[in-house]
């Protein structure tokens, strides 16, 4: 029988290695899955490069992944928020790698690396500096730079429900980058909220087909990143 | 010279107005963080826009009551939102085949500096310690048929954001159709900037003076 | 008020040019608009491209199109079934056309088409006579062919539930090409098993966001395509 | 040589079945059209596999009774087919993310020919007025991690499938990984073809004469 759900954080995590290349979901706190990003710090995988839209908040979550000093690199979009100190001090340290990427063309590379498309071009950035150094080439008139899929060993998700096979659902504006993430990673680990049984989720309905998904866990509780800011706590604590 | 002592200029409600006076019914609109989500707050009576934001969905409605918020339901600017009835959720690969596929009709966005063609920065200051972030801007811009800019007219400091090259880091070249700030309403045209309506008491004379790039005129204003 | 509903099958398809590009949803018979596609028979457009997976049976839907000669032109993987006689009689007497895409390649063209990117590299057909003549690279020692976006002028497609901003839900396997297809045509015409009222589709749920769609219509009945084949039915009738 | 009055070779059951016992427990598993089809009959007892097709779904079920069957839920060969408990339908994009992607586990395709370097043939003939059509072939061969063939040894005409070249137009070059066919278990190494298995009164020196490439035996076969 197949069956992917596992139930203790820390083997969630367990396989993911020094170097490894892991994408976070999340845009901001929605879709961000605190509960495995904190098991990842208990198990201390270091020099990781992680591609995720933000770079956190606060002293938690994907913040404190990078206060711990594991990760070694960042490909995002947006890597300042209201309340992120952690990733402007050791970037201004000269202490922490940043691929700054639009953040569409950033989900159209993960969704390629999912796909099989090992590169693309689209039409955003050129003619500004983030198309420096790339190939380039005309269609129809209009210049469109070379963009490349993207890959990762692992992915972290947050999503609201999921079966022994690994089909997910997802809540509101929180599925963002969860699903093209789940098909770009070698193994893409799940927080899911409840784990139904199989065929309690509508074929139809489906949003990430379970071949995506190689481990779940249920969080029925997962933290509000928000208040755990606001409350001025620290992973670990 | 006006007198510094009325009131010179349109508020940012009143410039989000304006804005939303030129969205035609039945538009999709992505609106920008900052002033531009005001925009949404003066939709005119019989029109019905569909709002799409980045972060996965289309039919954004109005801010929730206080308390009420959905931490799993934002906007890009990472505020809380409500969905409509009839709106859809969708990751974000789908959400930038809305932006790229040029799929949405209207995007307003906020400005450092726009360029007498139509250049727009609006993510970096090129600062050497600025963190950089650019979000889905680039993305907006080269994808989104018609780019919209609100912005005040000049910066904190008074200096023009309308100028003839943008000093700041691109965010797309020949971009910007039209700009609303608090003292015009300018259109930007293949021969130039044209000025398509001016804010209450304020006169050409004084809007050439805050501004960095040749204005022209579609008809001669009044002195 | 955003009403994307009309009532008449002739208006839904009054648009269409001489010349226009087509896509046509549907995997066989399953999703294929066969009222649409009667209409557009009626209609009578001449000189059409017509992108589609298959290229019809018997003597009624797809293959009555192009049995009126209305199609110069299919983009398909496979032209061939069970029952098709019209395409492949025209194609060997060279009255047709046919650009022969791989399925998948064919799905990601339409794919790109929609999402703004003009081309992209695939490993699939290297090596192959498809590949002829067709840019190449190599990417980590592997190699790929450069293959375009394709766009339409209109696409028709069928669902099971549609609103009146366009959200569609599809059935089952009669998915396929649909939603591809509604982002990669300026205008999509859609014929739905029942229009329902906003807010009736869960928002989760939602396949194709309504800004894909610019018509829809109701057609509670749709024709049995298989059962019209074994009747040996010709449309128009 | 074997005497032709006893019975050689294995059924298209048993071939099917050979296949099955090949596929591990939890693989993703595309069956292309025709015998390919026969090996979901087999899965051995306490497996589980989830069959993907790629007109979009995701564990396909067993076929439904007669009369049962819903026109619009198909498998790539136009027939009825069910959805397990667990399964997921989505469009052909995504269904090939899942193919191109490398996310599909197996792939039990037909043939026309199989070279000794595992090029594969079988989409066309390369006859001039066949109708050319090649599905989504092309796109499996590419993308699915493990290619296996299933067919007869030889053609309805008696040539050998199994060439030193194909002849016909290739779906794809060195992508086959295991031959299945009436007569043996060929397995395409680096090396050459190696036969892993004989069917029942099947030597290996029938074997050669049914083969168009040098076979290679792991150990010495039993004349």
């Amino acid at each position: 029988m197949i069956n992917k759900q596992i139930n203790s954080l820390s083997e969630a995590v367990a396989d993911i290695f020094d170097g490894a290349t892991i994408m976070i979901g999340g845009f901001g706190e929605a879709g961000s899955p605190i509960e495995l990003i904190h098991s990842l710090i208990d198990h201390g995988a270091k020099s990781l490069t992680i591609v995720s839209n933000n770079t956190g908040s606060g002293h938690v979550g994907l913040a404190a992944l990078i206060e711990n000093r594991q990760v070694a690199k960042t490909i995002c979009s947006f890597p300042r928020t209201a309340n992120s100190k952690v990733f402007p001090e050791l970037y201004n340290a000269g202490k922490i790698e940043l691929e700054l990427v639009p953040q569409g063309t950033l989900a159209e590379r993960i969704r390629a690396g999912g796909a099989g498309i090992p590169a693309f071009y689209t039409s955003a950035s050129v003619n500004t500096p983030l198309a420096e150094g790339k190939e380039s080439q005309i269609f129809n008139g209009q210049e469109y730079v070379l963009e490349y899929g993207i890959k990762a060993d692992f992915a972290l998700v947050k999503a609201e429900k999921a079966d022994r096979y690994g089909n997910l659902l997802y809540h509101a504006t929180a599925r963002n980058f969860g699903p093209i993430m789940c098909t770009a990673s070698k193994i893409a680990i799940v927080q899911a909220k409840k784990i139904v049984g199989a065929g309690q989720i509508d074929p139809e309905t489906v949003v990430t087909p379970g071949i995506f998904v190689q481990k779940v866990i249920e969080i029925r509780n997962p933290a509000d990143e928000s208040k755990l800011v606001e409350e001025e706590l620290s992973y670990p604590w | 010279m006006v007198n510094n002592d009325i009131k010179i200029g349109w508020s940012r409600a009143e410039m989000a107005q304006k804005v939303a006076l030129d969205i035609p019914d039945g538009s999709y609109v992505n609106l920008g963080i900052g002033i531009p989500e005001l925009v949404a707050d003066f939709v005119p009576e019989g029109r019905e826009l569909i709002y799409q934001t980045e972060n996965g969905l289309l039919g954004m409605g109005p801010v929730p009551e206080e308390g009420k918020g959905d931490r799993e339901l934002v906007n890009a600017g990472k505020k809380y939102i409500t969905a409509i009835p009839g709106a859809a959720y969708f990751h974000h690969a789908d959400s930038f085949t809305m932006i790229r596929g040029g799929h949405i009709d209207i995007c307003v966005l906020g400005a450092m500096q726009v360029s007498k063609d139509g250049d727009l920065a609006n993510w970096s200051t090129g600062a050497k310690n600025a963190i950089p972030a650019v979000g889905g801007a680039m993305d907006l811009v080269a994808g989104v048929k018609r780019i919209f800019v609100i912005t005040q007219h000049v910066t904190k400091y008074g200096d023009p954001k309308i100028v003839d090259e943008c000093t700041f880091p691109l965010t797309g070249k020949q971009v910007v159709e039209c700009i609303y700030t608090n003292l015009a309403i300018i259109d930007v045209k293949k021969d130039g900037l044209f000025v398509r309506e001016m804010a209450p008491n304020v006169s050409f004379e004084y809007l050439m003076v805050k501004t960095g790039a040749k204005l022209n005129q579609y008809i001669k204003a009044k002195v």
